[in-house]
């Protein structure tokens, strides 16, 4: 018999059949949005749907773990990003620069699922039961077999987590640092670009301190033809220009 | 009786597919981003699924690391997205194709 | 004393070491004496261990000696080793010999180079790789040898680097080698998985075990490997432009020792070609054919070492005609004779182009017999003896070929005599052009026409502008008004006593194995241990036997004759040099013209994506092909990374639909 | 203890020498950040360099140690609640990461150097990665795995982006990290499947598992392999999953370049031979024609686009690549010899990719944007010693006798000829003569002259070009970013011949010289040495990996 969402009770059947719809309805809504704002509030929709489906599933410190961390964190952070950039204008996602990519990623979406269907075609779930431990029917809460299974069986990934973190840090610390523009800067210079203002700014303080020099004039156009290719604001072009100019006058 | 697994995880797939589609039709990198974190998520719900299924902790487990990686990778890859786009107009990763050939 | 063995491809190891370490301390000549001595001393040891070797009775003439255990794969056990048994050391011998004396001359020839120390350290480690190709227990021995020998023949034909076309001519090598390499791989491989060694003896003792399809696939793969050694068609263009090298390296390298390589290889795997005919076959036939192409071509060059060059790929086809019909003795005999007199010739020849200065265009030389005596008469002798004339060595050697060629096949017999016929031929006209008539280079340098009419190859003219063509300073500046004061005359003594040892050679090479009677078949009954039981035998009586000798001396005297009433004046005759024949039966350029010419009009089609430089360098078609489609698959790699999310994509696609396919089959 | 017992906890059992190499290797970078946080900007970087290269030849000492114990022992030994498998395997691969973080701190240092980029982070960040690797390598339980993998993979994204001067530098960081990120999605995806379909996360349990339940239909474990294939397919650059290597390996800094090619694939094949070995061996039958077309697309495809390539760092992208395709050659084979064969290539590619991109660390100079072909135009001529070991790196990667690049060749070669796939083993060779064509091109380029120039007489043009390393290389190795960074250039052409032969007399420094740090010439010394060392005399490292597939 093939089973079906109404053998289930009705309380069960109906979240599922909500949250689901919310998860779903959120996905495409990352997908589909034309503004990036909207694609990540969509994303916490999703998120949110999925949580719903992990509490229905005797998931519980995990559901939690999903909305604080995934929706809380996560996505925050992502809004962050799109603020800080400045990019939480609409795309014209209507027009595609190239057509075929669209149409082949589509089909080959398609063809994924199919695919992934067809494959577990019968009941999906097949393995050893319990392998690592009861999930319920232990009398223990879901937070105390989930943290007693970390702190045995799953201690040493547990425990390599932190590396994970540790690389987290250290790759923000060195990607969000300004970069430095020539060579060796002298504490001076570094602290200057340190405490630099706007992106344009750079070109300019490379000639503006320190010793002006032929080298570093050229490297400051150098610099200066580079933030050319991403010309933002007229105002920040300007900017860059009178602080190039300055050591000629 | 609660809802059968194969539903829950249908529309794991159904998720999957549709971040995979999704990172591979849009433009702009963060969205692209969010691609990968609905991956993710739809293998989390996979993996929910599973140990309820098999009555294991597992998978439970398993969620709870990918929800480490997923963190960290979302701080990394947002600091190189930054990196690279707080000196240009959008974050179109369409524009960045210096390299190829 | 056949432990001495392992001396033989030492001793120039140290040689090349110490020169790495202090060549440039020893210096221009020590460095050529050292390294110099240190084959010779190799040639001793030969000798010695061939004595060693002579003493035993003729069924135990075969010593393995190994140095160590190389290395283990599974149930493959690799040892670096020497197999010591008639053929090995036959070449050896020869191998050892030519190289003392090619060593000795270039101390001449090379004397105002500034990288002579350089050339030394080449040579010696030439020497010694050849030695482990030649001496190799297994077959990775010899393949070990067979790479060595490639890349010293790649550094040594681009030792003037600073030419362009000495360094084009240097990647021609390696590419067309590179080719052949992959055969001899394979059959590596091949032989491995059939017989789980690679040890000579123990392969051959397990042939019987190996398929009859098996045999011929590793057959042809091995004789693939020969074809891009030995200049053989379809891959024989390098060999002519490897004549960018410094002559002494033509004469050793790619006339004398490495050339012979492949038709070693096919000797020693004699056994294995004895089961597969149809091999054998092939082989015959690609040997019949590259000795009457490259024959005709030689006809028509006007370079001096490009006539040689040619001359060498056409006597290497008639070597491998020898192997495939089964003759190896005679194969081994055209070799050793070969190596005599080719080797002369080109030393003749570079000490020719040494008085020239730097001239290499036969047709404004002329009239040097008198001025060279010593190198005019040993070039007489070699021109002769390669010819085929009785009594010298080449009739010998020749006659035995095309004997064993007529009891295989008489159409095989007819292209062998035609060649012959050529080859007496076309040295005459070198000859003639070089040694005989006008001293043409004193009106040529005083018109400016240093470089005559259309050559193919411009850029082996002579290019007396260059300041890195050697021997620049010894001889008057170039210049119109300096040709007078040209006086070419003989070298010294160290290039000239080579000269007059080969030339004795050439003359009495012919008495190791002499037909009409077994007794005088020294050669064939020395190697009988070894290629005895696969020997070929044309079932022909001694009364035949002398009349194919007189058809051969009719037919080499025909050659000759018909040189010397052609040439002996005339320096130009347009008929008889058709452009077909000079422009190499336009092999060269229909590689170029339908490979790399279609390629040009695709990039052109595509200038958005392919750059000219695309066909930079497409020399020859195996390289546009793959290049063509690099530049169409480059295309796929956009740069947008949209794109390479769609790659992925598609192959968990593929991958997925075909799991899916197997489960539900 | 007290809270354990109070709890029911049973705290597993610790073997700390069994995970000592990556701590090491973890508490190396912390040692390095903090270093780095209380001396602002006052350490020089060489110290960073030199703590590196400690905590590399520490964590060597470890995985020696390691390797010392599993040598004697009859079965593996499973690690910290069978997290970790510690065998023959595993601590290879532990050693040969070592080995890669040693070689790269030196290499990096002139770079970092030169660059002016002060700051522990790259090594910190190497250090992570290289740990990562190693996880990958003993890691018994997929999540394990995972984690190795980001642990690798995240440093590495970090690495490419590092130098934010370049433009191509972000852009390859952002192109590794979309596409690693989607592919390491994929790879969840497929942990997830193959989890519901054996009931276990654990190497060993699936493997029991998959023994005794044969199951009719096993779509589902199927489809959790092939996506868990791609994962890993996508590290080692297998075709078509290997789009990023050619922009990443060109727009990351060269030095990270190095790093990152040697250790993904270290990593990444690690852990594709140990899963497909142990827990799939039962699927063999379906994985093995898969990668035997991923084997020939891989190899063709490198081969194919590394020829038309004018830029040496892509064209050694495209190189790896090729390089890929050979050890999958091992792989597909399914086999012991196989195996060993795979991890014997692997030992040696991470060498040759390390020196090669030490070599083109140097002569990219500056700013590390001098990669076009014609950069090398002469440069065997200005640098004898750097232009030979490039020539026999270059060499020993188109398969020349008497390197460790042959032999790798012909041992995977060998183990798919035994295996029976004849045709592959075709395949390989001709991708291997094809591919030998681009690094000639290269040899014959530093080996000619500089254009425009009148070929002036050589000081340099004998014996000495073709010392190793071990020579004094006095005159060549000097401080990096001053102008005194030794090169012996040719003399002048208006000078006399005479002149420049006699040693030091006579020779002018060019004033655009390529400076190499003594400790870039240590690390291409010791690759090279590796190459020839061990091409000549490969009985010690093969019967090291031997002993390695055998202890799996």
């Amino acid at each position: 018999m093939t089973p079906h969402l109404l053998a289930a009770t009705l309380p069960d059947g109906l979240t599922f059949a909500i949250a689901g719809v919310i998860a779903l309805v959120g996905s495409l809504g990352v997908v589909l949005s034309r503004n990036p704002v909207h694609s990540a509030l969509m994303l916490i929709m999703s998120l949110f749907g999925v949580a719903v489906l992990f509490v229905e599933q005797d998931a519980q410190f995990l559901a939690a773990v999903q909305v604080i961390v995934y929706a809380g964190a996560i996505v925050v952070l992502f809004l962050f990003v799109i603020m800080l950039l400045g990019v939480d204008r609409s795309e014209a996602i209507a027009t595609e620069p190239m057509p075929a990519q669209r149409l082949m990623a589509v089909g080959l979406g398609i063809l994924a699922l199919v695919e992934i269907a067809l494959l577990s075609r019968e009941r999906w779930p097949l393995g050893a039961h319990s392998v690592a431990g009861k999930a319920r029917g232990t009398g223990h809460s879901n937070v105390y077999v989930l943290g007693r299974s970390l702190f045995t069986t799953y201690l040493l990934p547990f425990e390599v987590t932190s590396a994970l973190l540790v690389i987290a840090v250290i790759g923000a610390i060195v990607l969000a640092r300004r970069p430095r523009t020539s060579a060796g800067p002298t504490e001076g210079e570094a602290a200057a670009a340190e405490a630099g203002g706007g992106p344009l700014v750079d070109a300019g303080e490379l000639v503006g301190s320190g010793a002006p020099s032929a080298e570093r004039r050229v490297e400051a156009e150098e610099a200066l033809a580079r933030a050319g290719d991403r010309i933002g604001e007229p105002v920040g072009e300007q900017e860059g220009l009178t602080v190039v100019r300055r050591p000629e006058q | 009786m609660s809802v059968p697994a194969d539903f829950y995880l249908t529309l794991s797939a159904v998720m999957f597919t549709i971040g995979a589609v999704g990172l591979l039709v849009r433009r702009n990198v963060l969205v692209m981003f969010m691609c990968v974190e609905l991956m993710l998520n739809a293998a989390n719900l996979a993996f929910i699924t599973f140990a309820r299924e098999l009555n294991d902790v597992g998978g439970q487990i398993a969620v709870f690391f990918v929800l480490v990686v997923a963190a960290a990778e979302v701080v990394v890859g947002l600091g190189i997205i930054v990196a690279i786009f707080r000196r240009r107009v959008g974050a179109t990763a369409d524009d960045v194709h210096v390299l190829k050939g | 004393m056949l432990h001495a063995a392992f001396l033989i491809p030492l001793f120039p190891l140290v040689g090349f070491a110490v020169l790495v370490v202090g060549g440039r301390r020893l210096g221009n000549p020590l460095a050529g004496w050292l390294a110099t001595a240190m084959v010779g001393l190799s040639f001793v040891t030969t000798v010695v261990v061939f004595a060693g070797l002579f003493e035993r009775a003729p069924g135990r003439r075969s010593f393995t000696q190994t140095w160590w255990n190389w290395f283990s794969v599974d149930r493959l056990h690799v040892s670096a080793g020497v197999l010591v048994d008639p053929l090995s050391m036959t070449m050896a011998l020869f191998v050892t010999g030519v190289s003392t004396l090619i060593h000795l001359y270039s101390i001449g020839y090379m004397e105002h180079d500034e990288q002579f120390p350089k050339f030394f350290l080449y040579l010696n480690l030439f020497v010694s790789s050849m030695l482990l190709l030649v001496l190799g227990g297994n077959f990775v021995m010899t393949f070990l040898g067979w790479e060595g020998v490639g890349v010293c023949s790649y550094f040594l034909i681009a030792f003037w680097f600073d030419r362009p076309s000495a360094a084009s001519a240097g990647k021609k090598a390696m590419i067309f080698n590179r080719i052949g390499d992959a055969g001899f791989l394979l059959a590596m491989f091949l032989i491995y998985e059939r017989t789980g060694s690679l040890q000579y003896q123990t392969v051959f003792a397990r042939l019987g075990h190996v398929g009859g399809d098996s045999l011929v696939a590793i057959a042809l793969l091995l004789f693939l490997g020969a074809t891009g050694k030995s200049a053989q068609l379809p891959l024989y263009p390098w060999l002519a432009d490897a004549m960018e090298g410094p002559t002494p390296v033509s004469a050793l390298i790619h006339a004398a020792t490495m050339v012979t390589a492949g038709v070693y290889l096919m000797c020693r795997i004699s056994p294995i070609l004895h089961l597969a005919p149809d091999a054998g076959h092939v082989i015959a036939i690609i040997g019949g054919a590259t000795a009457f192409v490259g024959a005709t071509i030689a006809c028509a060059q006007t370079d001096i070492k490009k006539i040689l060059a040619y001359s060498t790929i056409s006597q290497l086809g008639y070597m491998f005609m020898a192997a495939g019909v089964g003759a190896y003795v005679a194969a081994i005999f055209l070799m050793l004779t070969h190596a005599f007199y080719k080797a002369l010739l080109f030393l003749g020849a570079g000490s020719v182009i040494h008085a020239m200065n730097d001239e290499q265009n036969t047709k404004v030389m002329g009239g040097l017999r008198a001025l060279m005596p010593i190198t005019g008469g040993t070039f007489l002798v070699a021109w002769l003896a390669i010819g085929g004339v009785p009594p010298f060595a080449g009739f010998w050697s020749k006659g035995d070929v095309l004997l064993n060629a007529w009891g295989y096949s008489p159409a095989l017999y007819v292209l062998g005599a035609l060649t012959a016929v050529l080859t007496a031929y076309y040295l005459g006209r070198c000859y003639m052009l070089v040694f005989s008539g006008k001293a043409r280079w004193v009106e040529a340098r005083a018109t400016g026409d240093g470089t005559s009419r259309g050559h193919a190859e411009p850029a082996l003219e002579a290019d007396t502008s260059n300041p890195n063509v050697p021997h620049e300073r010894i001889a008057a500046p170039a210049g119109p008004a300096s040709h007078g004061r040209l006086h070419p005359h003989d070298p010294g003594w160290v290039m000239t006593v080579p000269l007059v040892v080969l030339a004795f050679c050439s003359v009495f090479g012919g008495l190791i194995n002499l037909p009409f009677h077994p007794s005088f078949v020294f050669l064939e009954r020395w190697l009988n241990p070894v290629v005895g039981r696969a020997l070929f035998n044309p079932h022909l009586g001694a009364g035949s036997e002398i009349i194919f000798a007189v058809i051969d001396a009719v037919l080499a005297l025909f050659g000759v004759a018909l040189a010397y009433s052609l040439w002996r004046t005339a320096v130009y005759r347009r008929e008889v040099e058709p452009t077909f024949l000079e422009r190499a039966w336009f092999i060269d350029w229909s590689y170029d013209r339908l490979l790399a010419r279609n390629s040009t009009r695709m990039a052109a089609f595509t200038s958005a994506v392919v750059e000219s430089r695309v066909i930079d360098g497409a020399v020859n078609g195996f390289a546009v092909l793959w290049r063509r489609s690099g530049t169409v698959l480059r295309r796929v790699q956009t740069g947008y990374v949209r794109n390479y999310a769609l790659g992925i994509m598609a192959g968990l696609v593929v991958l997925l639909a075909w799991v899916a396919s197997r489960t539900f089959s | 203890m007290i809270l354990a017992s109070a709890t029911g906890f049973a705290v597993p059992h610790i073997d700390y020498t069994a995970i000592l190499p990556e701590l090491i290797l973890i508490g190396g970078s912390l040692v390095l950040l903090a270093a780095g946080a209380l001396n602002v900007r006052h350490l020089p970087t060489r110290v960073y360099s030199l703590l590196s290269g400690a905590t590399g030849v520490a964590a060597l000492i470890a995985g020696i140690v390691l390797w010392q114990k599993v040598h004697g022992g009859g079965h593996p030994l499973t690690a910290v609640a069978h997290s970790l498998v510690i065998d023959g395997f595993s601590t290879a691969f532990v050693i040969l990461s070592a080995c890669i973080i040693i070689v790269s701190s030196a290499i990096a240092d002139g770079y970092l150097r030169r660059e002016g980029i002060a700051g522990p982070e790259f090594h910190a960040l190497a250090l992570l990665g290289a740990s990562g690797a190693m996880l990958m390598a003993a890691a018994n339980d997929f999540i394990v795995i995972f984690l190795g993998l980001e642990i690798m993979s995240i440093p590495l994204y970090v690495l490419a982006a590092l130098d934010q001067r370049r433009a191509e530098s972000g852009e390859a960081g952002m192109k590794y990290f979309v596409l690693g990120a989607f592919s390491s999605a994929i790879f969840v995806y497929g942990i997830a499947l193959t989890y519901g379909a054996t009931g276990s996360t654990n190497l060993a349990q699936i493997a029991g598992y998959l023994a005794t339940n044969v199951s009719t239909s096993n779509g589902l474990l199927l489809a959790g392999a092939g996506l868990l294939l791609v994962g890993f397919l996508f590290k080692v650059a297998a075709v078509p999953f290997h789009m990023w290597t050619p922009d990443v390996y060109q727009g990351a800094p060269t030095p990270a370049t190095g790093f990152m090619a040697a250790i993904a694939k270290v990593g990444g094949f690690a852990a594709l031979l140990r899963v497909f070995f142990s827990s799939f061996h039962s699927l063999e039958a379906s994985w093995q024609p898969i990668l035997w077309v991923v084997a020939v697309l891989t190899l063709v495809t490198g081969a194919v686009l590394g020829l038309v390539q004018r830029d040496v760092k892509r064209m050694l992208a495209y190189s790896s690549i090729n390089h890929a395709g050979f050890i999958l050659l091992g792989l597909q084979a399914a086999s012991r010899e196989g195996m060993s064969a795979s991890l014997y290539y692997v030992f040696v590619y991470a060498f040759l990719v390390l020196g090669s991109f030490a070599v083109i660390t140097v002569v990219g100079g500056r700013g590390d944007t001098s990669h076009a072909i014609e950069s090398y135009r002469g440069l065997a001529r200005r640098q004898p010693l750097l232009g030979f070991g490039f020539a026999v790196l270059l060499l020993a990667q188109a398969g020349a006798p008497f390197t460790t690049g042959f032999l790798g060749k012909l041992y995977v070669v060998e183990a798919a000829v035994r295996s029976h796939s004849y045709a592959l083993a075709v395949i390989a060779m001709l991708t291997g003569a094809v591919a030998a064509a681009f690094y000639l091109r290269v040899v014959f380029v530093m080996y000619s002259l500089p254009a425009g120039e009148a070929a002036p007489a050589m000081a340099l043009a004998d014996g000495g070009a073709l010392a190793t390393g071990t020579e004094p290389a006095a005159a060549v190795a000097a401080p990096a970013g001053e102008s005194r960074g030794g090169v012996l250039v040719a003399a002048p052409p208006e000078a006399p011949a005479g002149a420049a032969t006699g040693a030091g007399g006579g020779l002018r420094l060019r004033a655009a010289s390529l400076g190499i740090a003594p400790s870039t010439l240590a690390g291409i010394a010791v690759t090279v040495l590796f190459t020839l060392a061990l091409g000549i005399w490969p009985a010690p490292l093969f019967s090291f990996v031997h002993a390695a597939g055998l202890l799996f």
